[in-house]
């Protein structure tokens, strides 16, 4: 289990979290390799589907990362996006998995360090829960 | 007079009536009932046998009154239509009538979501107003609701509830109305511990006459301690209990606080035989029937009058 | 008419110059439909950046950051090029100006030459090359995406000129070329020939001449480019070994310090010696030991207090207040000997170096003094051009404006407002020409690729060393090859030169690919260049994906190679699973709004409406105050001595006399909606808050900074305790009172560079400077003592400070860490002070204590207005720009830009310089007659929605509606393609075109292709 | 519109654990509208029963079909000929959509994957309430267009009980005195005294107290 890698998918609204991103990129902040990233136009655009989906392929963790309050380029999509996370943590439950696996983040554009800070976080965290149990079984 | 109900008569004679209740035990054990009752002795001159009350499972009222017939004494069966349809209604007050049983109380019941069985059906085939209306229609017309002839009509003096006290406060009144239009005879009230707001609803009441085409006993309550008058106030559903009670309450030590309820009650009593229109109290000491005589007596309604 | 002799029309710009600002210039008024010659004497351009490895604030590889400028102007059609050309002469005037030019030979037929490098390959010595410590370069392009993309030949190098002509395949080799000369017309002129580097070689105790290993900062900048001499490693030129300590010596050339240096400051050194010192670290080795020896640390600009605070903190840089005394070698030893002294201690300390860098300022060439010359421009004693009151842009000759380092020292930064500034000026002398509908590029028509078997094509960008240096690019593009439907994969150097642009359109166009993937940088700043560069191959632009194995994975993953190259293998194979899910779209377009809405009416919003008024735009200028005029009603003069009010007082009459201009003061902006080109802004207005809404199709936000005001040292609490600003009102105001004091202490960074407020306020030490000579005038015998941390007197603002200097003006250095003391003692103020020198406490009894408080953000408007527009801000609360050096004033959100104090604080000039140049941007957009609204729209499924309406609930724009069909429908027109819709619709009938369920779940497939399978 | 809503996935997995393959069916009617049974809600059940499943070892076919409407015999149809060997169908319809397809599908297990709960409407995004009991003999004439057999904890038909208070039910805080809304109707409507009328007691014959209801449109039916 020391060893264990976990595999992090992150859903990034294109204006805010995904441009963090890019900004710890420029500013050479490294974090863990763990966390992918896939580009939304908001984070309102991820489905419920898209989370368990990422589990049922085997994702250790995923993360909605969005704008931070009120600062949403498409007015409350962030906000929408943090309640699908509540819901959809509560669907994990039901579906025996640890809701700690899923996680809403609110980033601003410029917060490249907050970026890297919360991806390495996130990564610690899921490495402290272990693989994912539907990745243990089907491995 | 319609029936052979000592309530009534003592009524009729122009008496300030006096009733108080006595809750069925949860068991099958009669002499709990029947010991409580002993407090009321010659103290009332009829007792509420509740029903159900706050949908937790006892003794059956009708068993109840019986029992406390049996003692020798003035039942007034209460009847919920929240546990029974119609038949099992009709059925019980014939049944009532035939041991005895001659003065009833008609209500919807407290909500299952109170009790017990929360998860039971509520079922609600008629409300109370409807009830009222189908125990006049089987003692005046003896007819059964469905619309056939009763043998032996039951001669049941109807009783209902009334709250002076919940919203919307303008129906109070109408909705009293609606109970004397659907043929009952006496009402008793809430528990009153605002005396304004209650002095408030009955200038209603008179305004539209209603105190002359009905009884309406008071309905009064010694608290036991200011967590009781706590507990009124904030959890139980349309009673109003004005903050300064409580503070009354709060400002003796524990060890006098009983004797503290004991005075308001009495203190709301004087206060309320000044009030037109009120025929009489109902006394619900509830757990605590023995204070039920020196309420009584020091409220100047003793000794009952007997009348037959 | 206009048209039809384009060779003769006036109605164009010349832009001198092909840096970074004359690119610039060149590309605002080529996108705001005008005209321009571009003109540059090297043989490809990109100016003095393409000789830089990594540039602040950001430190990201320039030539990746350059490359798509360039690209970009090389295809502009609106614009020509002329390299190897120089000015001679120019006569005529504004509107009517006749240039005569002169090009060079290139040996080289432009239009032939493939920049295949074979010429080179069979002769290097006679292919032209010419930055610094050239000889090993690998390659002589100047630089991998050159522009024009092609080789230059020197003749008279060549043995064998018929074998070098044999030697290219295209035949674009004549050795016949003559060069040519001929006039041109323009009506108005940009000057950005860039500026030249001091040549240390004639200071001989720093040992440039001698030692190998002491090199200038733009060739040790050279070392460390991945395109250099050492092909990015960093080796001693002395013995190819690697550098265990380094110093850099700051101020080589400038301030006065040395035999003919300038006397200005050059502005930029202290950040390029941070940034090259930063870099040092990241790249190469944690410990390789770097100090910098300054004078004075100068980050003044927008940031960069944090920038050297973290190479202070984060990198552990070495800094040494001291100006070494030598740099020798003795002989026979491998290292070089530095001697110093410090402030505390006047004993000699020497150190070992293996490196010195030499930090050398900026100076104008003497080709470009001739130059100007020529053009018959004024020049100041440091021959840079003499301009006109406040507007540093503007020459003395009309219609002739300046743009970067020629116009004075500056950085990437300030030439980039600079020049957009220039093209705002010299467009205005210009007329549009009218446009015709072919004038529209023509495309192919795209092919059909629906039901087509995918046939993707993954290009992969090494991007010099950003991604190459990390990964290796061959071995994954070898593993990319094998995945399904993937029929081609290579590798690309930089992806967004030319040359693989190029690359990248044969292949399509050959293996007959029909979607694509580019594995490089990030898809915000690239995506729209590839999805042009496909749909010039007849491939709809959404048939696309990018794979950000640049920012999101070298970048960050730079430690861990390995992991490095999984993950990007990982995003590769998830674009690849994406891009075969998607489809051809449309894009919707609508035309666009040209009113322009300015926020806030200060001198600068008040210069930007103007010159927008003045381009015929209509303006609605909403100031939140009752009055016009901004911070700057409180100030009086600047340093250089103009009279602000007078200038003021003027703005606001051309402002209030503008036909085009609608003044809207006591205005509140409340709510706002749309998209670039067509937002509607609804604002408060007067008194009685009556509501209004504006539609407009930009929006410029200059709504200022407020003067900084912290309770420190009495302020407010003891009368005689003031501000700049106020002690400036007293000045001229109160010259009596000023004439009977005896001592006045100034205390600088008062509330900025502090915890609370990390940031440099930029204008408190031009201003102390100001207000002291100003008292010095009507008080010569005024003892002032200034207290400072580092006097930031960049640029000419440096010889104002030696002038106060020499007039008398105490300046006494403090450390952040011992800061002045002063308390009231009667109608004085009493301070106490380390001397750091005396290494003494000094008690000064001043009559007045003046303390720079500097700006910061105006927090409660800055914030409503972010909220309202959905602009990000700084930490300190200024509004963050798209990006600091390529977009200074662009905001992320497009259609909005930001200038004035605003952004950051600054001086009136450089504000007006940023209102001149957002009005530039502005036009960019505003000459289009339609805007864009992309293919990223929500689509419903008629025969999938159950009308339940939860799309028409979510939408947070209100855009969906139930239609008479009795169908959700979605005009594309409106919707602004957030995808909220599609999320919640409960039937799956609504999907956000480009981001499908499908391509979704198809990347979170191929990510754990591994893992499942 | 028939609301319903998801059961605990725990209860629907002891139906379906017997099965490898199974039939996941949607409906596009009422149930899509409120969110409990359309192709999103198909699409999450699936993902979690798989991940459910996946996590205790074991794992399931499951194909996802959604139609038009379960409750009718036609559109049923259209899964005959789709329906192969998935051995048994998880529906995501109300119990009329169940029940329609265990009519027509006799040899296939048909399981309930939702609860249904009541005749409501929406009431904002995400909320749904209450609004009929489907009573067959309609008072909403007399009540003010508010109904109290619906509506009132303990449907009384003559006026509030005594425990409404500020215009809420004794029963919650976050259901409203029906009574209250409807007095508050008839006083808009200038009809209080409607109020003052008894309401005699109700013929359940109408409301199901007379068996299965049917209703028969002899125009139509064949």
């Amino acid at each position: 289990m020391e060893n264990f890698e976990p595999v992090i998918v992150a859903f990034c609204c294109h204006y805010c979290a995904y441009t963090a991103a890019d900004m710890a990129g420029s500013q050479r902040l490294p974090y863990p390799s763990n966390v992918k990233i896939i580009r939304v136009p908001c984070s309102g655009k991820v489905d419920a589907l898209h989370i368990t989906k990422a589990f049922e392929k085997g994702a250790d963790g995923v993360y909605v990362a969005g704008c931070l309050d009120g600062d949403c380029h498409f007015k409350n999509g962030n906000d929408k996006a943090a309640k699908l996370v509540t819901y959809v943590q509560n669907y994990l439950e039901e579906i025996g998995l640890e809701p700690e696996r899923l996680e809403m983040v609110r980033i601003s554009a410029g917060m490249g360090d907050r970026f890297a800070l919360i991806a390495t976080e996130i990564t610690e965290k899921i490495r402290k829960l272990g693989p994912s149990p539907i990745k243990t079984v089907a491995a | 007079m319609k029936t052979e109900s000592n309530l009534e008569k003592v009524l009729a004679a122009g008496h300030l009536a006096v009733t108080s209740e006595c809750g069925p035990p949860r068991g099958a054990v009669a002499k709990e009932l029947t010991d409580k009752a002993k407090y009321l002795e010659g103290v009332v001159d009829a007792v509420n046998v509740t029903d159900n009350q706050t949908a937790m499972v006892r003794m059956s009222s009708l068993a109840g009154s019986v029992l406390i017939k049996q003692q020798g004494m003035h039942p007034l069966l209460q009847v919920v239509t929240r546990d029974r349809n119609r038949l099992a209604i009709q059925a019980d007050i014939l049944g009532a009538y035939s041991l005895g049983i001659d003065t009833m109380l008609c209500l919807s019941g407290d909500h299952t979501k109170f009790g017990d069985h929360p998860m039971a059906a509520n079922v609600h085939d008629i409300d109370s107003i409807q009830l009222i209306q189908m125990v006049k229609g089987m003692r005046d017309e003896s007819k059964f609701q469905g619309g056939s002839d009763i043998k032996g009509a039951p001669k049941m003096f109807i009783g209902a509830a009334a709250n002076p006290f919940a919203d919307p406060f303008e129906l109070r009144v109408m909705r009293l109305a609606k109970k004397i239009a659907a043929g009952v005879d006496f009402i008793q009230t809430q528990c009153i511990f605002n005396i304004e707001k209650f002095e408030l609803w009955m200038e209603g009441v008179r305004k539209m006459g209603l105190h002359k085409k009905c009884y309406i006993l008071a309905g009064v309550t010694p608290m036991k301690s200011v967590g009781a008058a706590r507990y009124m106030k904030n959890r139980v559903p349309g009673m109003d209990v004005p903050a300064d009670v409580v503070e009354r309450m709060a400002s003796v030590p524990k060890e006098k606080q009983p004797d503290e309820g004991v005075d308001i009650c009495i203190e709301t009593i004087e206060r309320l035989k000044k009030v037109e229109g009120v025929a009489g109290f109902h006394i619900m000491a509830i757990e605590w029937e023995e204070k039920v005589e020196e309420i009584v007596r020091r409220a100047g309604l003793y000794p009952r009058p007997e009348i037959s | 008419m206009q048209n039809t002799n384009t060779l003769q029309t006036s109605n164009r710009v010349l832009v001198v110059g092909g840096g970074l600002g004359g690119i610039r210039t060149a590309l605002d008024l080529a996108e705001a439909e005008k005209d321009v010659i571009l003109v540059d004497k090297a043989e490809n351009i990109g100016g003095l950046m393409t000789q830089l490895d990594r540039t602040f604030p950001t430190n990201n590889c320039d030539l990746c950051t350059l490359a798509p400028n360039l690209s970009e102007s090389g295809r502009q059609e609106h614009i020509s090029l002329l390299s190897m050309t120089t000015v001679q002469g120019v006569t005529g005037e504004k509107g009517n100006f006749t240039v005569s030019l002169k090009s060079a030979p290139r040996y080289i037929n432009l239009d032939k030459c493939t920049g295949c490098g074979a010429c080179y390959e069979a002769f290097p010595e006679c292919v032209r090359f010419s930055p610094g410590l050239d000889h090993r370069a690998p390659t002589c392009m100047r630089y991998p995406q050159a522009i024009p993309q092609a080789y230059s030949i020197e003749l008279d190098k060549c043995q064998d000129i018929e074998a070098l002509v044999k030697s290219c395949p295209a035949g674009a080799i004549n050795p016949d070329d003559l060069g040519s000369s001929g006039e041109i017309s323009c009506g108005a002129i940009v000057m950005s020939p860039g500026a030249s580097l001091f040549d240390p070689s004639g200071i001989d105790y720093l040992g440039y001449s001698e030692h190998p290993d002491v090199v200038t900062s733009l060739e040790y900048e050279r070392i460390l480019s991945a395109s250099g001499p050492t092909s990015g490693q960093l080796l001693r030129p002395s013995n190819g070994e690697k550098p265990k300590k380094i110093a850099w010596i700051q101020c080589i050339g400038s301030r006065g310090l040395q035999k003919g240096a300038a006397p200005y400051c050059s502005g930029a050194c202290c950040m390029f010696a941070l940034k090259e010192a930063m870099v040092t670290k990241e790249r190469f080795q944690e410990d390789i030991e770097t100090t910098i020896f300054y004078m004075d640390m100068r980050t003044f600009g927008k940031d960069y207090e944090l920038y050297y605070q973290r190479a202070k903190d984060d990198f552990g840089i070495r800094f040494i207040h001291s100006r070494p005394h030598s740099v020798l070698r003795q002989p026979g030893a491998e290292k070089l000997e530095m001697s110093y002294t410090t402030d505390e201690s006047s004993k000699l300390i020497t150190e070992e170096y293996d490196m010195v860098v030499l930090s050398t300022g900026f100076r104008v060439g003497d080709d470009v003094r001739d130059l100007a010359l020529k053009l018959d421009i004024e020049l100041n004693e440091s021959n840079f051009p003499v301009h006109s009151g406040l507007n540093q842009i503007a020459t003395s000759r009309p219609g002739i404006y300046v743009a970067g380092t020629f116009q004075g020292p500056k950085d990437i930064p300030e030439t980039m407002v600079q020049a957009s500034a220039a093209a705002c000026l010299a467009g205005k002398d210009i007329a549009s020409p009218k446009k015709s509908p072919d004038d529209q590029p023509l495309l192919p028509p795209e092919k059909h690729v629906v039901g087509e078997e995918p046939k993707v094509g993954v290009f992969i960008c090494d991007c010099g060393e950003n991604i190459g240096g990390v990964i290796d690019v061959e071995a994954l593009v070898e593993r990319v090859g094998k995945l399904p439907h993937v029929v081609v994969a290579q590798a690309e150097g930089h992806g967004c030169s030319r040359e693989s642009m190029d690359h990248i359109r044969s292949t399509i166009k050959e293996m007959g690919i029909n979607r694509v993937v580019i594995g490089g940088c990030s898809p915000r700043t690239h995506e729209a260049k590839f999805q042009d560069l496909i749909r010039q191959e007849g491939l709809n632009k959404y048939l696309l994906e990018m794979a950000n194995i640049r920012d999101q994975v070298t970048w960050v993953h730079a430690l861990q190679p390995e992991k490095a190259v999984k993950k990007a293998e990982e995003l590769i194979r998830m674009a690849v699973g994406a891009v075969i899910k998607a489809q051809p779209l449309v894009e919707h377009s609508l035309p666009i709004n040209k009113n322009v809405l300015v926020v806030g009416g200060g001198v600068t919003g008040m210069t930007s409406a103007l010159e927008l008024a003045e381009q015929g735009f209509k303006v609605y200028l909403a100031e939140k105050s009752p009055d016009l005029g901004g911070i700057a009603r409180d100030l009086r003069k600047t340093l250089e001595g103009d009279d602000i009010q007078a200038f003021l007082g003027s703005l606001i009459e051309k402002t209030m006399a503008n036909e085009n201009i609608e003044v809207i003061t006591g205005a509140i902006i409340v709510d706002h909606s749309g998209m670039p080109g067509m937002f509607t802004t609804g604002m408060q207005v007067g008194r009685q808050m009556f509501y209004r809404q504006i539609e407009h199709g930009v929006t410029i936000l200059a709504t200022g900074a407020m003067p900084n005001r912290p309770s420190e040292f009495m302020l407010d609490e003891c009368k005689e305790v003031v501000t700049q600003i106020e002690i400036q009102t007293l000045i001229e105001d109160q010259p009596e009172t000023v004439r009977q004091w005896e001592n006045i202490v100034m205390i600088q960074c008062v509330g900025s560079r502090t915890k609370e407020n990390p940031n440099c306020s930029r204008i408190c030490c031009q201003n102390a400077i100001k207000n002291s000579l100003r008292i010095l005038e009507i008080n010569p015998d005024a003892r002032i003592f200034v207290l400072y941390r580092d006097m930031r007197t960049y640029g000419f603002q440096e010889e104002y400070y030696q002038k106060a200097r020499e007039k008398g003006v105490i300046f006494v250095r403090y450390h952040q860490d011992n800061p002045p003391q002063a308390i009231s003692v009667d109608d004085k103020v009493e301070v106490t002070f380390t001397d750091i020198i005396l290494g003494k406490e000094i008690v000064v009894t001043a009559d007045c204590l003046c303390l720079s408080t500097g700006l910061v953000a105006d927090q409660d408007s800055t914030e409503e207005l972010a909220m309202t527009f959905k602009l990000p801000r700084t930490h300190d609360g200024f509004f963050l720009e798209d990006h600091v050096k390529l977009r200074p004033v662009d905001l992320p959100v497009p259609g909005f830009f930001v200038a004035g104090t605003a952004h950051s604080p600054k001086t009136i000039s450089e504000s007006l310089v940023q209102a001149r140049a957002v009005a530039s941007r502005a036009q960019t957009l505003l000459a289009k007659e339609h805007i864009n609204l992309g293919a990223t729209t929500a689509k419903v499924d008629s025969t999938r929605c159950a009308s339940c309406l939860i799309c028409v609930r979510a939408c947070p724009f209100d855009v969906p509606f139930i239609n008479a069909d009795g169908y959700s429908e979605i005009d594309p027109a409106k919707c602004h393609g957030c995808g909220i819709c599609a999320t919640e619709c409960p039937a799956k009938a609504i999907q956000l075109m480009q981001f499908e369920d499908d391509q979704i779940l198809s990347k979170l497939e191929q990510l754990f292709e591994e893992v499942v399978g | 519109m028939i609301t319903a809503e998801r059961k605990p996935l725990e209860e629907i997995i002891e139906y379906i654990k017997p099965f490898k393959r199974i039939l996941l069916l949607g409906c596009n009617e009422c149930v899509t509208v409120c969110a409990a049974g359309g192709r999103k809600e198909v699409g999450l059940l699936a993902s979690g029963l798989q991940l459910a499943l996946l996590k205790s070892g074991s794992s399931i076919e499951i194909r996802e079909h959604t139609l038009e409407r379960q409750c009718d015999p036609e559109y049923v149809e259209e899964l005959v000929p789709m329906i192969g060997s998935e051995e048994a169908i998880l529906s995501m319809a109300c119990g009329c959509g169940v029940q329609q397809l265990a009519t027509r599908f006799k040899d296939k297990p048909v399981f309930p994957a939702l609860n249904t709960k009541f005749m409501g409407g929406s009431l904002s995004q995400g909320v749904w309430d209450e609004r009929c009991k489907g009573c067959g003999d309609c008072l909403l004439g007399l009540t003010g267009g508010i109904c109290p057999i619906a509506k009132c904890a303990k449907q009384l038909m003559n006026g509030p009980c005594g425990g409404s208070t500020d215009g809420k039910c004794e029963i919650s805080d976050d259901v409203e005195c029906a009574w209250q809304l409807i007095w508050n109707r008839l006083k808009a409507l200038g009809q209080e005294d409607r109020f003052l009328d008894i309401m005699p007691a109700k013929d359940w014959r109408s409301g199901g107290g007379g068996g299965p209801r049917k209703i028969i449109r002899e125009d139509l039916a064949e």
